[in-house]
């Protein structure tokens, strides 16, 4: 007991993101279900689970869109997120790209980013902002890594749905959040797009700690990053996809039902 | 190409300096026009002209230009944030409440009763003494202070509540309804002090200057048009601004908001805020040119129509927002004469033919074909378009 | 520059739709036509009520039309629809008199309607005729108010019920919807009451907001307060809509007219016409005015009235009788003044006489009120009022009530010396 | 006054003892009644009951029925009988038979309140013995109301032969009125006092109050004066408290009934809002429609089938169903099914709808009310003790309030209609693959919405003017009930309705209708920002999308 006190407050000290015991139910339902992990600083997770198994209230639950019943989660040592609302956390330095790809679609490429600027978010500063040579560097800079250039003056709606991922995902760039997290980025994207995005993924590691919510283990596997598994809201197993693979219960969770 | 857009972002001050949104500097200079011309027109040219403004169409126009503004208002919030109010007219009738105790306390011992200090209404109803609240509205400073004031914290109290705890869509849009309801009841209540139902009435004069000469009418006027123009210049300075790609984006995306770290609640009572003031001022620039004001202004009724005068010329279209109130009122006017009857077959019929066929509404749907127009000629887009409105 | 020459195109545009638009180009007044304006709700909350005095008028210009016109000319009826919006009521009065240039306008039913139009009509001298019981302390010199006043109302129907006749009434429940005219009469009828040793304790008074429809909670405690021992009635001043729910509620929870009386000035034949009378057999109300009076003048009138409207069911009440009386006056007022100048026909309108529907004279006093006599009856099942007292003569309406203090000082009076229609001494 | 009723009571005491005919003639008593003025026509009351002739009780009650006539030709005083070719009229004192004449050759007895009230005393103490146990009961309470000493011992008797549980209840209460007001020894007043205590009346309050008012003010009491009067503020204290309770149980029932109103009013919505999410602002024209409907149907019945008149508001209800229905279906197939997704829109098109379909109204049946009556099942009270009495117009709406619902989640929860309904509105595009006629379920849920609120008309048509403003002014309370209880959620709308109902009685006394209101409006304000979906809101992620 009290080497896994020691232990926690160790994990709590080094990793980016720490989860204690959170447990979420709606009506009845438990989403979640007393789980815990720990996501390392640069490091890249991929989180993989059947429908239901909870990753998508697991990301409520650390951006404060949900607040949980019981547990506690923890950023970069010491912050407890689940006593903040989604801009405080955002602000905090977490980006979040959702399931289905969200941006601002009557506005164009370049007002999304603009928008994701990281800065002062109060509203007279916002009134009265002005972009700065640096800014609009910044932003040229970031249309250049998600592939959008050609593409900046034009309103997100019309673009396609792989480009909209990626806008998210530079809208989150933009941000320059300590920790990404990223809700099946390449579901409906074709082969191609999903290698591209694969490839941006790692890009973006190399300088954030990212986790990845994803089906497609072809995509998982060109991650090339620790997994976890999720079922029934806790943690089923984590290691390498191979690990995990063989994993006697993981396969009877995907397949055995 | 995109080397334009990226100049487009040099602060709101520039913006504005720059470029109006689509139709904006017509629509000012029309506005221009109108405050001169109109005076003008009703004093310089003989009554057989048929260009001569006879009084009676000014303070028509000038009704209208005070709807035009609360259109602008309820447009701001609609258009461009999302939040549909539905008791807009509560901060209308309250900026008019404020105007209206302001012109009482200016009846002085020329009411029925002769009483110096109360209106008649309370002599009346055996009040001895004013109510606490009626202080300071002798003044005019102070009541026009009391105009931007009371719709203002009204909005800012009701908005901190409703904002913060997050009620979204539909149900936001039944509370709004439910407060102008209960201030209706409240105003009609003869104990409030307001006058009951009949309201404020029977109004002398303003600053000193009689409110059935010419003059005044033509004063207030323009006062209303340079309101209107103003409160434009203002929305346009929201929306054009970075707050204002926030606000749309809070409209398309609340929760991408959110989490691009926006307080979305600050924002939305930003915006609500300023729209009341706007509604407020609207308001108190309505009740000198038709001379009373009474509760039903509350009605939720009359709040919805002016979600309809929005629709018809166009959801986050400004100036869209003002054609809308000055067609719908104008049908109203011209109808109720001519059709006594049958109008409302027309308005209703209005309303109906607009939502299905012009969802944009009129400036929202002509920009869109114009817009076809424009991309079969060259087949590049424009980033200038008016934002196209989307569903939530 | 472009912008400017766009800018003059698009005012040049607008001045002339809206030129023609307005029917401005319409106004030059035809010398041969006297107009008539109609300023009733068709629409909206006081539809209900006002539709069928917008039809009296056109009924009575049909009917003067018929019979050879007014000085010579044709009468045409401008109908507007103010659809039960204040601020519209006021617009549309001066669309009437400045665009279409009526010579007099029939109109009004509710009290703020009257107040929101009362500057322009003052502001244009034209003439209004508003011809429903109000609530009196008023007197414009640019309207004639052929309604009642409080005191031909609630002061001889109270003297009534307080009678051997009516029932030795001791205990009150002034019962009324909250604005203006109910808390003027209750006002006026406590002050009476007590000035004829009622006790307080024995007033219960009672408001309700418009087209209030859920009466059980009051309905009971009337009853309650009614079956303490003392004789109870209720003096009701519910106005419009909240009368059909109020009586069904009576009706239902057996308040007995023999028990607890119900006096109403706000209910007519044409609010009845709308309800089940027979659980309301007995209930009072207090008119000028009831289609059941026998008379040679209200057979003709109920007869044209049916005629015209093409509906044998078709009721006439008391504010029709007003607006019969105000229109007669008015033509004989023109004929006799030869004009339909403002000024000269308001000179004429002073002692102006036209017979009762129920018998006797109405004239025209300086104050701008008629005198008419007081009818009070009883509602029967087949939804008729049939009246069991009324007053011996005429009774002059005041325009300012001797029951409240500060008015009880007021004169109104709009022929020399006074000229005015609220001061205490006479102007000259 | 005080005297003439004093010397009809001795005659009518003298009439009830003896049994026996007197011999004024009665005809020529009544002839005063053919007078213009009330006060010969009373005198002529007076004298027809103090005449003693049987039939005097017989032509009272004609009188007071409203049956009695005089002939235009010879001034004789009838009744009338309704035959298929005119009137059978018979001489009221006489009962010969007049023949056949027209409705014009009559002409009405009209009486006054004065007279009402004077008759219903007079005939009320005539019918004491009377075999129809209603007619003696009434008596009882009349008795009770006026309490005249005299009738002290012919009360004693009546009670003594009574029968029936009800009336002797009724008729020893009167007795013990009687005898505490008019009680010669301490003892009788201190017996009556006793039955007094256990009753539930206002009435008894007040004499018992007057009582103790006036034993309070006796100065310098003997001792068994102030023992008497602590017995009657005892007695006081205890009808208080029985009233007090009554009036709670009064309160909670006006509640419900208000309640079931706005139930009626909500339920419709419930569903075109609540289950489609249309913003339905012609939902109160629906409503309206139903109203007219019953109109319709009534004068149909009317005109056409005068007998089953009595009946036309049963058959009212699936008539206004089926027309509101139809409505529905139209509006929905020719506006609603080009804006779904766009529920802001619905809002637009939907009010404009609303003032079409008011003024359509007015132009068909004119701007005033219509008369919609009440038949006699509907009409009166129950009383439930004497402090209680519930409307059955009320009790009906509460109870077909309850049937609707029940109906309503019936044809949801177990009909494939209900199944394909609820398929549609949680996955379109899926139901739509499966072979449900997507458009046709639509229709038909709007339809049924529209229907529902269709009869909802039926029964506002008891209660409120039936006139084209009908619907606006249940629509923004509608909204409140739904929203309150969560949208999409039929029994949130219950809990709702009867919360706001309930809440709203119970502020009433003490605040005023208005206030009330408005503090409920406050409250549905304050209770959505703590809960923003409403008060049965469905949790989790399924209903942010």
């Amino acid at each position: 007991m009290t080497t896994h006190a020691n232990e926690s407050s160790q994990q709590e000290l080094t990793s980016i993101l720490y989860l204690d015991g959170v447990s979420v139910s709606f009506d009845g339902f438990k989403a979640l279900n007393n789980l815990s992990f720990v996501v390392e600083p640069g490091e890249m997770r991929a989180i993989i689970g059947p429908n239901g198994a909870g990753k998508t209230t697991m990301m409520d639950v650390i951006t404060g869109k949900t607040k949980p019943d019981t547990g506690e989660v923890f950023f970069k040592g010491g912050i407890d997120l689940t006593k903040h609302d989604e801009a405080f956390i955002a602000n905090l330095g977490i980006g979040r790209k959702f399931q289905k790809p969200t941006v601002f679609e009557s506005q164009t490429v370049f007002h999304n980013l603009e928008l994701s600027l990281k800065g002062e978010k109060g509203v007279m500063t916002t009134l009265f902002a002005a972009l700065n040579d640096a800014e609009v560097a910044r932003i040229i800079d970031v249309l250049g890594t998600i592939r959008l250039t050609e593409k900046a003056g034009d309103l997100a709606g019309n673009l396609s749905h792989g480009q909209k991922q990626w806008l998210e995902i530079g809208m989150l760039l933009m941000q320059d959040p300590d920790l990404l997290l990223v809700d099946e980025p390449v579901a409906g994207m074709t082969d191609a797009e999903t290698e591209q995005t694969a490839i941006l993924l790692r890009e973006i590691s190399a300088t954030h700690s990212v986790v990845v919510v994803e089906h497609d283990m072809e995509f998982v596997r060109a991650l090339k990053s620790k997994v976890t598994v999720l079922h029934e809201g806790s943690v089923l197993a984590e290691g390498s996809l191979d690990t995990v693979q063989n994993n006697q219960r993981v396969i009877e969770v995907y397949l055995g039902r | 190409m995109a080397n334009t857009i990226f100049k487009t972002n040099k602060g709101p001050f520039v913006s504005l300096m720059t470029g109006l949104p689509g139709g904006g500097k017509t629509f000012l200079g029309i506005l221009l026009v109108a405050a001169l011309l109109v005076p003008l027109s009703n004093l310089l040219l003989p009554e057989t002209s048929p260009f001569h403004v006879p009084t009676y169409l000014v303070s028509l126009m000038g009704k209208y230009v005070c709807f035009a503004l609360l259109a602008l208002s309820v447009d701001l919030i609609w258009g461009f944030a999302g939040i549909l109010s539905l008791g807009h007219g509560a901060f209308f009738a309250l900026g008019g409440y404020a105007m209206g105790m302001y012109l009482m306390r200016q009846i002085g011992d020329r009411g029925v009763y002769g009483n110096p200090v109360l209106p008649d209404f309370m002599v009346f109803l055996n009040w001895t003494e004013l109510p606490w609240y009626w202080y300071g509205f002798d003044m005019f400073p102070f009541a026009m202070l009391m105009v931007l004031l009371v719709p203002g914290v009204l909005a800012f109290v009701f908005g901190w509540f409703a904002f913060r705890s997050r009620v979204t869509g539909v149900y936001l849009s039944i509370i709004t309804q439910a407060m102008t309801y209960a201030l209706l009841l409240a105003f009609f209540r003869n104990d409030m002090g307001f006058g009951g139902n009949n309201g404020l009435t029977d109004f002398k004069d303003l600053l000193g200057f009689d409110l059935q000469v010419t003059g005044t009418r033509l004063s207030l006027f323009v006062a209303s048009v340079i309101a209107l123009g103003l409160g434009y210049l203002v929305c346009c300075f929201i929306t054009q601004s970075k707050l204002g790609r926030v606000l749309v984006a809070i409209r398309d995306a609340e929760s991408r908001t959110r989490f691009s770290g926006y307080r979305v609640e600050y924002y939305k009572l930003f915006v609500f805020v300023v729209s009341a003031v706007l509604a407020g001022i609207a308001g108190a620039l309505y009740v000198p040119q038709v001379g009373i004001i009474n509760p039903s202004e509350f009605s939720p009724a009359n709040s919805i129509e002016v979600v309809i005068w929005v629709a018809v010329g166009g959801r986050g279209t400004l100036w869209g927002a003002v054609l809308g109130a000055f067609l719908v009122n104008w049908g109203k006017s011209y109808f109720t004469g001519s059709f006594p009857e049958a109008w409302l077959y027309m308005l209703g019929g209005l309303f109906v033919f607009t939502t299905l066929f012009l969802p944009k509404g009129i400036v929202g749907t002509s920009a869109t074909w114009i817009e076809k127009l424009k991309n079969r000629r060259r087949e590049s887009p424009d980033i200038g378009a008016p934002l196209s409105v989307k569903e939530e | 520059m472009l912008g400017l020459r766009k800018v003059a195109g698009v005012i040049t545009g607008a001045a002339m739709l809206a030129t023609s638009a307005f029917g401005l180009g319409t106004a030059q007044a035809a010398d041969d036509v006297i107009k008539v304006g109609v300023l009733h709700s068709l629409s909206g909350t006081m539809a209900i009520s006002e539709t069928t005095l917008k039809d009296a008028v056109l009924m009575m210009v049909d009917d003067l039309n018929k019979n050879g016109g007014l000085l010579g000319k044709k009468v045409e009826a401008v109908v507007v629809d103010p659809a039960s919006n204040w601020p519209l009521f006021a617009e549309k009065a001066r669309e009437l008199i400045e665009v279409d240039k009526v010579d007099v306008v029939f109109g009004c039913w509710t009290s703020v309607s009257r107040k929101s139009v009362l500057p322009v009509f003052e502001e244009l001298n034209s003439m209004l005729f508003y011809p429903v019981q109000y609530e009196g302390e008023e007197s414009s010199r640019n309207v004639f108010y052929t309604g009642a006043a409080p005191n031909q109302q609630a002061i001889p129907a109270v003297e009534y019920l307080m009678s051997e006749e009516g029932g030795n009434v001791k205990r009150w429940v002034l019962a009324g919807t909250d604005y203006v005219y109910p808390r003027t009469t209750n006002k006026i009828l406590e002050s009476f009451l007590k000035s004829k040793g009622v006790a307080e304790e024995d007033i219960m008074i009672n408001y309700t907001p418009f087209g209030h429809s859920d009466w059980q909670t009051i309905v009971s405690d009337i009853k309650k307060f009614g079956s303490e021992g003392k004789k109870t009635a209720v003096v009701s001043t519910i106005n419009g809509d909240a009368n059909v729910p109020f009586y069904k509620e009576l009706g239902n929870q057996g308040i007995d007219a023999a028990d607890i009386p119900v006096v109403a000035f706000s209910v007519g034949e044409e609010e009845l016409a709308g309800l089940d009378t027979a659980p309301l057999v007995g209930h009072l109300a207090a008119w000028n005015y009831f289609m059941s009076v026998e008379s040679e003048e209200n057979d003709a009138f109920i007869k044209q009235w049916k005629a015209f409207i093409g509906d044998d069911k078709r009721v006439t009440n008391d504010p029709m009788e007003a607006t019969y009386i105000g229109f007669k006056m008015w033509t004989q007022a023109v004929e006799q003044a030869g004009t339909t100048d403002v000024d000269a026909v308001r000179q004429a309108m002073y002692g102006q006489k036209v017979k009762n529907l129920t018998g006797g004279t109405a004239v025209m006093n300086t104050n701008h009120h008629l005198s008419k006599p007081v009818l009070i009856g009883e509602i029967q099942d087949n939804g008729q009022i049939e009246t069991v007292w009324r007053t011996e003569d005429v009774v002059v309406g005041d325009a300012w009530s001797d029951y409240i203090p500060e008015s009880a000082k007021l004169i109104a009076d709009w022929t020399y010396p006074y000229v005015c229609g609220g001061c205490e001494k006479p102007m000259y | 006054m005080r005297i003439t009723i004093k010397t009809i009571i001795a005659a009518l005491l003298f009439l009830l003892a003896t049994q026996a005919s007197a011999s004024a003639d009665l005809a020529d008593a009544a002839k005063g009644l053919l007078s213009k003025n009330y006060s010969d026509k009373i005198l002529a009351t007076e004298t027809i009951a103090a005449s003693g002739d049987p039939r005097s009780a017989f032509l009272l009650e004609a009188l007071l029925g409203g049956n009695l006539y005089a002939t235009k030709s010879g001034n004789r005083l009838v009744s009338r009988e309704k035959v298929s070719d005119g009137y059978q009229i018979k001489d009221i004192v006489t009962d010969e038979d007049l023949g056949v004449v027209q409705s014009g050759d009559l002409s009405k007895i009209r009486i006054n309140n004065r007279m009402r009230g004077l008759i219903k005393d007079l005939v009320g103490r005539l019918t004491l013995l009377n075999e129809d146990p209603a007619l003696r009961l009434k008596a009882a309470d009349s008795v009770f109301k006026s309490r005249p000493k005299e009738m002290i011992v012919p009360l004693s008797d009546a009670l003594a032969a009574e029968a029936d549980s009800s009336v002797a209840a009724a008729m020893r209460r009167a007795l013990a009125a009687l005898n505490f007001v008019h009680g010669d020894t301490p003892e009788a007043q201190a017996e009556a006092l006793l039955i007094l205590e256990e009753q539930s009346d206002p009435e008894v309050k007040s004499l018992l109050s007057a009582e103790a008012n006036r034993l309070a003010a006796i100065v310098n009491p003997s001792p068994e004066v102030q023992e008497f009067a602590a017995r009657v503020d005892r007695a006081l204290a205890k009808v208080d408290e029985k009233l007090a309770m009554l009036g709670i149980i009064e309160n909670i029932f006006q509640g419900i009934s208000l309640g079931s109103v706005l139930l009626l009013a909500a339920i419709g919505l419930a569903i075109t809002f609540g289950v489609m999410g249309v913003i339905n602002m012609a939902h109160g024209e629906m409503v309206m429609i139903g109203a007219y409907t019953t109109y319709v149907v009534q004068e149909l019945c009317r005109n056409f089938a005068p007998d089953l008149l009595v009946y036309s508001l049963i058959a009212a209800i699936p008539a206004a169903f089926i027309v509101a229905g139809l409505c529905g279906v139209a509006i929905e197939r020719s506006i609603i099914r080009f804006l779904y997704g766009r529920p802001l829109e619905t809002l637009l098109a939907t009010w404009g709808l609303s003032l079409i379909l008011q003024q359509f109204v007015r132009t068909i049946f004119g701007p005033t009310n219509k008369e919609v009556s009440s038949p006699e099942w509907l009409s009166g009270t129950l009383e439930i003790t004497g402090g209680l009495a519930l409307t059955y117009n009320r009790i009906a709406i509460i109870l077909f309030a309850a049937a609707v619902l029940f109906m309503l989640l019936l044809v949801l929860r177990k009909t494939s209609f209900g199944l394909q309904m609820r398929a549609v509105t949680q996955n379109r595009r899926m139901a739509a693959s499966m072979g449900i006629r997507t458009g046709w379920v639509d229709a038909m849920t709007f339809g049924l919405g529209s229907g529902v609120a269709g009869m909802a008309g039926v029964a506002l048509s008891q209660i409120d003017n039936v006139s084209p403003n009908l619907g606006q002014a249940y629509i923004v309370d509608s909204f409140m009930v739904v929203v309150f209880g969560g949208v999409g959620n039929l029994w949130g709308t219950l809990v709702g309705a009867l919360s706001l109902g309930v809440t709203n009685k119970f502020l009433e006394p003490y605040t005023g209708a208005v206030l009330a209101k408005i503090c409920i409006l406050v409250f549905i304000i304050l209770f959505i920002q703590k809960r923003p979906r409403g008060l049965f809101a469905l949790k989790g992620r399924a209903v942010e999308n």
